[in-house]
């Protein structure tokens, strides 16, 4: 087990080397630079201050010798200074995170949760209304556009119901403390969470209908039946329990990507989190921000995906670390 | 072929799918054929809501642009997006999928190494990112859809392949004497070809998605109309004018809806298992 | 001395107008900052968002009233010499830091310093300066090579900030950990900044101004969406929308909720200009009949009136009529596409693509760019748009890659400081995203623009400058379109918000709520 | 027998879904099951024996109805139970036992749970006293160290464990009636006799009723007290095993029982100073699995030190229990697999030493006969051209190539209008026939049948053998044959090696080896080869 761990985590380091060379040089092809983005928005634009910029940021440099320096301070668990945001990357990245795992983690419960129980619900009851109807929300959802679900969600909850707030972490200024602020920062954790989760929930109930559909067919559920057992022990014991294998192994690849791909809900809920941190370093070119952002995405899908794998095979025996 | 076709007709909601797909196709060859007016250009006056002229049937957007002509024009290239992107990535994940399958060892496993590492980018944070380095336009936004959706293909193909590998009668190809590519050509590709089918439709509908995030976030072609682009567009203006977003979203959603119910209907023709079941 | 007596006068007059009622101390307010700014160190980082938080916290030497007339700031009275070369000014006595340290004279002259190597506009706006010293611990006397009628213009907040010398002499200033936590002489200071949330200012009690602020907190929230932004007002969540916060198309929606006030007052001194760059140097834009017939094609008061709600002025010309020596005697473009047709043709455009270049900073400057380039293409023009993003666009702008772009600009209350700069042939410089863009050169102009800005007295300066006018607007070197106008809409009970021709961005030192 | 049956099944009627083959699975099927009395019911694939055997315990599919008849048990109509009847019945009074023990287990829950659960179903005993009696269980039905193997899981079982720890759950409650759905097809023939004593032993001790499903005579001829058989959904013939086995009556019975191979070799002419069309020599084969960098890689061995010869018309059977090599042998042999050492000459050419187009090239002089005959044809070509691809791959003509294919079609026994059809069309002794054409169509000198009978049923099977029989006659073939049924083997070889681990342990001409094994393995295959010890009616 710890071997297995070990070597995951040493192919893991090499793909994150990888992403960065290769996202490295992506960044750099775009037009435009830090010290562009930076001269144009001071209002003046004269070469010595983008000389002097560009100096300073170490853009000078041949791009060889820049990726040496940013891999070098990589390997220090340095990620660099943020050109624009004049901090350290690894603080900038951290001081988001929390929010994007708040918001990610949320909905991804919420998802898996209501997914499973719906997709076992429609799988139970299959063929009657229920399962028309909860097949038929699953596509919906499915496929409705994320970015409009989250505008009709606020159009809906927070301009005409006023229910619930429309943007951001917190009551700003209100300064709740204890259990008023957890209330506070999940009134404001609905919506952005349940934008996030549709999707997920639909895709999870779908996926929990269609494996229990086909563990139910499975030779041992019969074995099940011939003992006796009862009907409600069958479906949980046995059906559910091997449906759930493929939609866990699913979910759990999802979440790394998850933390990534919030761009869309945290622009539109104004949640500071690190999705929006990238788009803002991407139309800044701030590149260490960006590469920073990346690698810890891609590095959050890599160990999500190294615990889902552990889960899957504390859960499925047949799995074995080294045989 | 009949018998699939007999298939997919027996299944209701395949068959809603199909009518839906096969509308947003006709919208988007004859469409603009018949309306041939430039989504592009002011006709009415600003904000005109929907319903009110028969010119104008779906109102005027901030520019007093008609909804209608947008849709009509937006299916074209909405759907082209879906569509090409998804042969792009079919034209990468097939290949290599295949070549990983069915050659293994230290080529699959370089292959794979190539594949997870593109996974392991969240895909949508490197759609953005592709799209915005290479600026937007119908290339890039297919370009980068066709690479952040090409790896499930590769996957797919390359299990199917590997399980296909090892069947009797690609044995028996190997046995008569056939090379390589005879085979997986004639022999493995044509056995792999449903469940690819099956995903295929589903690509064109996340694509179309895909397509449809990155305009909202100003990241589309801006010579093209598309429905992406009008929800985008309308999203700033969503209290004074609901029809300017709500209209294309709807397009969006039933053509999305539309490929899905057609995959599943084509996963229910195609899958042998159920096909036995039934029989 | 008397003109000092005479400023007073008119400042308390002022006053006395803005507020009919008595200003009552204390309250919160919520104001909207976007985007969020990378940093609040005024004097390294002068971009919008920088400048609209730090005008609280840091002060220049310098206000300046509607009619960009100088007010007293940190220096409470000044004078000019015959010559107009030397201007000495008088510092307030009992100005102290945040930190509690006395603001003195030698504080400007190190501003003066760092200034001239970290804030770009500066350098250039202290170009004329031959010396600047401090005879006492209250007086500042700069000395200029020759005379520059605008020099009485550039000591506002974001032009010339004030820097607490005992904090950053020596040291190196990009890193300098006070950055993070600024310190100067305004009225509020910097408390907290949670990142992508909001910035949190307190008032400074020891404020040099008696009984001011009223306020006793600001909190800029940072909303990235627009229409996030829309809904934190209407919600109630934010009492402040700064000018650009919300798309246009929402203001009238916006202005007609309850108890909302919308000024358009406090941009005087920036009186923002927008207009298309026209690439002078190649392509069809590089012909002066069709530059015409692009000013012809254009529906500038339907882009005034639809895409800008009616808010701002169809521009005559390169200055804005905000700015000093306007004139709008100069030859005039209506929307007359029948013209432009003529003059295409008259000009033997025969069809080439022409590239349009919106401005990436959101919707209404792309229904804007969809508006152009349906009007040149009704004008028989064959027109690709291109779509970047800010980087992109800077990139291919400073490269001269492009053919039409748009682009809006500052032009500082005189036509030496923000007009100039974008027609002179010296300023053509590749890299630049502003100056001369278009590489428009004519020595005429040159000439012109020289004598203006070093000419006395200004009635001198005001011949020169509508010569210059009538010329460029009959060589079109880029197409006019509009004098913006960024409405601030505020919730009413916040009462003396704007108060100078730089509004919000001079900070909230005299604005108070009405409980 | 005087005392009353315990099941009584009369004029069952399960009918198909419309637009089958057929109306009805199951077609007016009477017979009784008694207690203390093995009652096999015996058919080929599709004759509905699985169909009672699922009708008894209540667990039909959705797809089927049974329309009419009557299950009488304890003096109850089963038929007419709802489910919470037949639910207080099933593993109490009424167990079953699965073909497939691999996938009849819960693959996520302990063996021992799993027993226990049949307890907990009708709320019998505590938890303590469930896992005592699971261990108690375990150890009666013969498993090895019962306090361990109820912790373990089913994959860390073999299929004989796994069949054994069935029985255990099926046995729990002490039920009156086991029904046994072919439980030993999946498993060795060594393990098949261990599990058939198993369940006779079980069933004396008990006295219990047993319906024993099977298609295999030979398993009848040593479980059954009555047999059943089934043809098409109906009872063909009933009566005493002594009775059905020695002197069928119907002629479908005598059909099948003279389509059983005898294990009486028949005498062969000895093959005398031909040359040797095959040679082994030396072949080793060690499955090397890696898991990676950090870890021990897996090691299989398929095959070691193994050498062979066929001689010219020879055929060479190869038998041995699944994982024996033999499969990897003669996957070696066609250079389907890469030797890790030794030799394998075609006459005189050394195929481990060629490659890519060379080795494709030789490639015609050897050919194959796979076991699945579902499998072994691409379901998306025409009969038509899965013949001919490989001549035209050597360059033959289309034309001349596909006239060729009709021809060969004829050869096998199929007709020409075959060409244009997909394999899913025909039956599985035709995609057989099919796939010997293929093998004919290059003109080989050698055949390499890999259990090429073994999925098929004992008619089809005799016919196909026949066939391959002919054929090698008629073409001169020489033929590796790799079968697990000593029977057939016995029938079609003149030579037998026996394989165990890897290692042939015995090689010898086919009757010598019948009549005299020497090898303590082979001896023991040859006893439990089912069915030796009761006549067996061969007259057809």
């Amino acid at each position: 087990m710890l071997s297995f761990v070990a070597q995951r985590i040493v192919k893991g380091v090499i793909v994150l080397l990888a992403i960065i060379v290769l996202n490295f040089f992506l960044i750099r092809l775009a037009p435009g630079d830090p010290a562009v983005v930076m001269a144009g928005e001071a209002g003046a634009s004269d070469q010595v201050f983008v000389k002097q910029l560009r100096e300073k940021f170490g853009l000078d440099r041949p791009l060889p010798e820049q990726l040496f320096i940013y891999v070098k301070g990589i390997l220090s668990f340095d990620l660099g200074f943020s050109f624009r945001q004049q901090a350290p990357v690894s603080k900038l990245i951290l001081e988001r995170l929390p929010a994007t795992l708040l918001l990610t983690m949320t909905a991804f419960a919420i998802s898996l949760v209501l997914g499973i129980l719906f997709g076992t619900l429609a799988a139970r009851w299959a063929g009657t209304w229920l399962d028309t109807a909860i097949t038929a929300m699953a596509l919906v959802f499915y496929a409705t556009p994320l970015f409009w679900i989250a505008l009709m969600a606020i159009l809906l909850f927070s301009v005409t119901l006023d229910w619930l707030p429309s943007f951001g972490y917190e009551t700003i200024g209100a300064r709740h403390t204890g259990f008023a602020r957890v209330l506070d920062i999940g009134a404001h954790l609905i919506m952005p969470a349940m934008t996030i989760g549709l999707f997920f929930m639909a895709t999870y109930t779908r996926m929990t209908r269609a494996s229990m559909l086909e563990v139910k067919r499975l030779d041992f559920v019969k074995t099940a039946r011939a003992k006796g057992l009862s009907d409600r022990v069958i479906q949980r014991r046995h059906v559910l329990r091997n449906a759930l294998l493929p939609v866990v192994t699913l979910a759990g690849l999802h979440t790394g990507t998850l933390v990534g791909g919030a761009v869309l809900t945290e622009t539109v809920f104004a949640w500071p989190g690190i999705g929006r941190l990238m788009y803002e370093a991407l139309i800044q070119r701030d590149y260490n921000l960006l590469l920073g952002v990346f690698v810890v995405c891609s590095a959050m899908v890599l160990i999500f995906n190294l615990v889902t794998d552990l889960v899957y095979r504390m859960v499925d025996p047949r799995i074995q670390y080294s045989a | 072929m009949r018998q699939f076709a007999r298939q997919m007709l027996r299944n209701p909601s395949g068959l809603i799918g199909l009518i839906i797909v096969v509308m947003a196709i006709l919208v988007a060859v004859v469409g603009p054929l018949i309306f041939p007016n430039s989504p592009w250009r002011m006709v009415q006056r600003p904000f005109l809501p929907p319903f009110t002229l028969s010119a104008v049937p779906l109102g005027t957007d901030a520019l007093g642009r008609d909804v209608f002509a947008g849709i009509i024009h937006g299916a074209r290239v909405s759907l082209l997006v879906g569509l090409v992107s998804t042969l792009a990535a079919l034209a990468v994940g097939v290949p290599l999928g295949a070549i990983a399958g069915y050659f293994g060892g230290r080529v699959d496993d370089a292959l794979m190494r190539f594949t997870e590492f593109f996974q392991t980018i969240p895909s949508f944070a490197l759609a953005i990112v592709l799209v915005a380095i290479l600026q937007p336009s119908i290339y890039s936004i297919v370009a980068a859809i066709a690479i952040v959706s090409w790896p499930p293909v590769a996957r797919l193909v390359r299990g199917e392949v590997l399980s296909l590998r090892t069947r009797e009668y690609v044995q028996a190809a190997i046995v008569t004497g056939q090379t390589n590519r005879w085979i997986i050509w004639h022999e493995i590709l044509p056995n792999a070809l449903s469940p690819v089918i099956v995903l295929a439709s589903l690509m064109i509908a996340t694509a179309i998605l895909l397509e449809s995030s990155l305009s909202f976030l100003g990241l589309g072609d801006p010579n093209l109309i598309s429905w992406g682009y009008m929800v985008g567009a309308g999203r700033t203006v969503i209290r004074q004018a609901w029809w300017i977003t709500v209209f294309p979203g709807l397009a969006i959603l039933l053509s999305v809806l539309g490929l899905n119910l057609v995959g599943e209907g084509l996963n229910d023709a195609l899958n042998p298992r159920l096909a036995r079941q039934g029989r | 001395m008397l003109k000092k007596l005479a400023l007073s006068v008119t400042l308390a007059c002022l006053t006395a107008a803005a507020s009919a009622q008595e200003p009552k101390t204390g309250g919160v307010i919520n104001a909207v900052i976007q985007p969020e700014p990378p940093g609040l160190m005024l004097a390294l980082i002068q971009n919008g968002p920088t400048q609209m938080v730090s005008g609280n916290i840091f002060e220049g030497l310098l206000r300046y009233g509607p009619k960009l007339e100088p007010l007293p700031g940190l220096a409470e009275s000044w004078t000019i010499s015959e010559d107009a070369k030397v201007y000495t000014f008088k510092l307030k006595p009992g100005v102290t830091w945040h930190d509690g340290k006395p603001f003195t004279s030698a504080d400007v002259l190190f501003s003066i310093e760092m200034l001239k190597q970290t804030h770009a506009r500066a350098r250039g706006n202290l170009g004329q300066l031959e010396k600047v010293e401090a005879p006492d611990d209250l007086t500042v006397v700069f000395t200029l090579k020759q005379p520059f009628g605008p020099f009485i213009g550039i000591f506002e907040v974001g032009s010339l900030p004030m820097v607490p010398k005992h904090l950053y002499e020596g040291t190196d200033f990009k890193t300098n950990p006070n950055n993070n936590t600024p310190v100067g002489t305004g009225p509020f200071m910097f408390k907290e900044w949670q990142k992508g949330s909001f910035i949190r200012l307190v008032k400074n009690p020891n404020y040099h101004v008696k009984g001011k602020p009223y306020l006793d907190e600001i909190y800029w929230q940072i909303i990235p969406d627009a229409a996030a932004r829309a809904v934190a007002y209407e919600t109630g969540k934010v009492d402040v929308l700064p000018g650009g916060s919300v798309e246009n198309f929402d203001v009238p929606r916006l202005s007609k909720l309850a108890n909302t006030c919308v000024t358009g007052a406090g941009w005087e001194f920036f009186s923002p200009l927008a207009w298309l760059w026209l690439n002078n140097r190649a392509g069809p834009t590089s012909n002066k009949k069709i530059r015409q017939a692009i000013m012809y094609a254009i529906d500038r008061n339907f882009a005034k009136d639809v895409i800008w709600n009616g808010l701002g002025k169809v521009a005559t010309g390169p200055s804005a009529s905000t700015i000093k020596f306007y004139t709008d005697d100069v030859p005039k473009y209506p929307y007359d596409p029948a013209k432009a047709k003529a003059l295409l043709k008259e000009a033997g455009y025969n069809g080439e693509k022409v590239r349009l270049m919106p401005l990436p900073y959101g919707e209404t400057w792309q229904r804007w760019g969809e508006a152009v380039k349906q009007n040149l293409m009704d004008a028989g023009m064959n027109i690709e748009t291109i779509a970047t993003d800010v980087p992109g666009s800077n990139q291919r702008i400073g490269d001269w890659d492009y053919d039409i772009s748009f682009t809006y600009l500052y032009q500082y209350g005189d036509p030496a400081l923000g007009v100039g700069r974008n027609y002179v042939s010296s300023q053509i410089m590749k890299g630049q995203q502003f100056n001369n863009v278009e590489g428009y050169s004519n020595p005429e102009i040159d000439k012109l623009f020289a004598e203006g800005a070093n000419a006395t007295p200004d009635s001198k300066r005001k011949e020169i400058y509508e010569k210059a006018q009538k010329i460029l607007v009959e060589d079109v070197p880029v197409a006019w379109m509009l004098e913006l106008q960024f409405p601030t809409i505020t919730r009413c009970k916040v009462k003396n918000l704007i108060t100078t021709a730089i509004g919000v961005n001079d900070g909230f030192r005299d604005a108070w709520v009405d409980k | 027998m005087p005392a009353p049956p315990a099941v009584s099944i009369k004029d069952l009627r399960i009918a198909l879904p419309p637009g089958g083959e057929r109306p009805f699975a199951v077609d007016n099927v009477s017979f009784d099951l008694n207690p203390g009395e093995i009652v096999c019911v015996v058919g080929e694939s599709g004759s509905g024996k699985s169909m009672c055997a699922h009708a008894l315990m209540g667990l039909l599919p959705d797809s089927v109805t049974t329309e009419s008849g009557t299950i009488s048990f304890e003096g109850k109509n089963l038929l007419s139970l709802d489910e919470n009847g037949w639910r207080d019945l099933r593993g109490r009074r009424i167990a079953m036992v699965f073909q497939e023990p691999m996938t009849a287990l819960n693959p996520l829950l302990r063996i021992g749970d799993q027993m226990m659960e049949v307890f907990e179903a009708h709320g019998l005993l505590t938890s303590r006293e469930r896992r005592r009696k699971a261990i108690e269980l375990a150890r009666e039905v013969g498993l090895p160290e019962p306090e361990r193997i109820v912790r373990a899981y089913p994959h860390q079982l073999s299929g004989g464990q796994r069949q054994r720890a069935m029985i255990a759950m099926a046995l729990a409650l002490e039920p009156a009636i086991l029904v046994a759905d072919e439980p030993t097809t999946a498993l060795d023939v060594t393990t098949q006799a261990q599990i058939l004593k198993l369940i006779r032993d079980l069933q004396r001790n008990r006295n219990m009723a047993v319906m024993f499903i099977t298609h295999d005579f030979g398993v009848v001829a040593d479980i059954a007290d009555r047999v059943v058989v089934l043809r098409h959904g109906q009872v063909v013939e009933q009566g005493r095993s002594e009775q059905v086995l020695g002197h069928p009556e119907h002629p479908y019975t005598k059909a099948l029982l003279a389509a059983v191979p005898s294990m009486d070799p028949p005498p062969r002419a000895p093959l005398t100073g031909r040359s040797k069309a095959v040679d082994v020599i030396g072949i080793d084969k060690t499955y090397v699995t890696s898991n990676g960098w950090f870890q021990r890689e897996r090691r299989v061995r398929a095959a070691y030190d193994v050498s062979f010869s066929i001689l010219q018309g020879e055929t060479v059977g190869l038998v041995g229990e699944s994982g024996s090599g033999k499969s990897s042998v003669a996957r070696l042999v066609m250079q389907l697999l890469e030797a890790d050492r030794g030799t394998i000459r075609l006459g005189d050419i050394d195929l481990t030493a060629l490659h890519g187009q060379a080795l494709r090239q030789q490639r015609r002089r050897i050919q194959m006969i796979f076991q699945d005959p579902f499998a072994s044809l691409n379901p998306r070509r025409k009969v038509g051209q899965i013949i001919s691809d490989g001549p035209i791959a050597h360059g033959a003509d289309a034309k001349q190539a596909r006239a060729r294919a009709g021809e060969l079609l004829g050869m096998v026994g199929l007709d020409a209008g075959a060409m244009e059809r997909y394999p899913h069309e025909f039956s599985g002794g035709q995609r057989q026939r099919i796939g010997i054409a293929r093998a004919l169509a290059l003109d080989p000198q050698v055949i390499v049948a890999d259990e090429a009978v073994s999925a098929l049923d004992v008619s089809v099977q005799a016919q196909v053998l026949k066939l391959l029989e002919d054929l090698k006659a008629r073409l001169g073939l020489s033929m590796l044959f790799i079968t697990h049924d000593l029977r057939v083997a016995a029938q079609i070889c003149d030579r037998i090696a026996v394989m165990q681990r890897g290692i042939i342990v015995e090689l010898k001409a086919t009757a010598a080896l019948f009549a005299a094994p020497e090898h303590q393995y082979t001896r023991e295959l040859l006893a439990a080869v089912p069915g030796q010890h009761r006549p067996i009616s061969r007259s057809a």
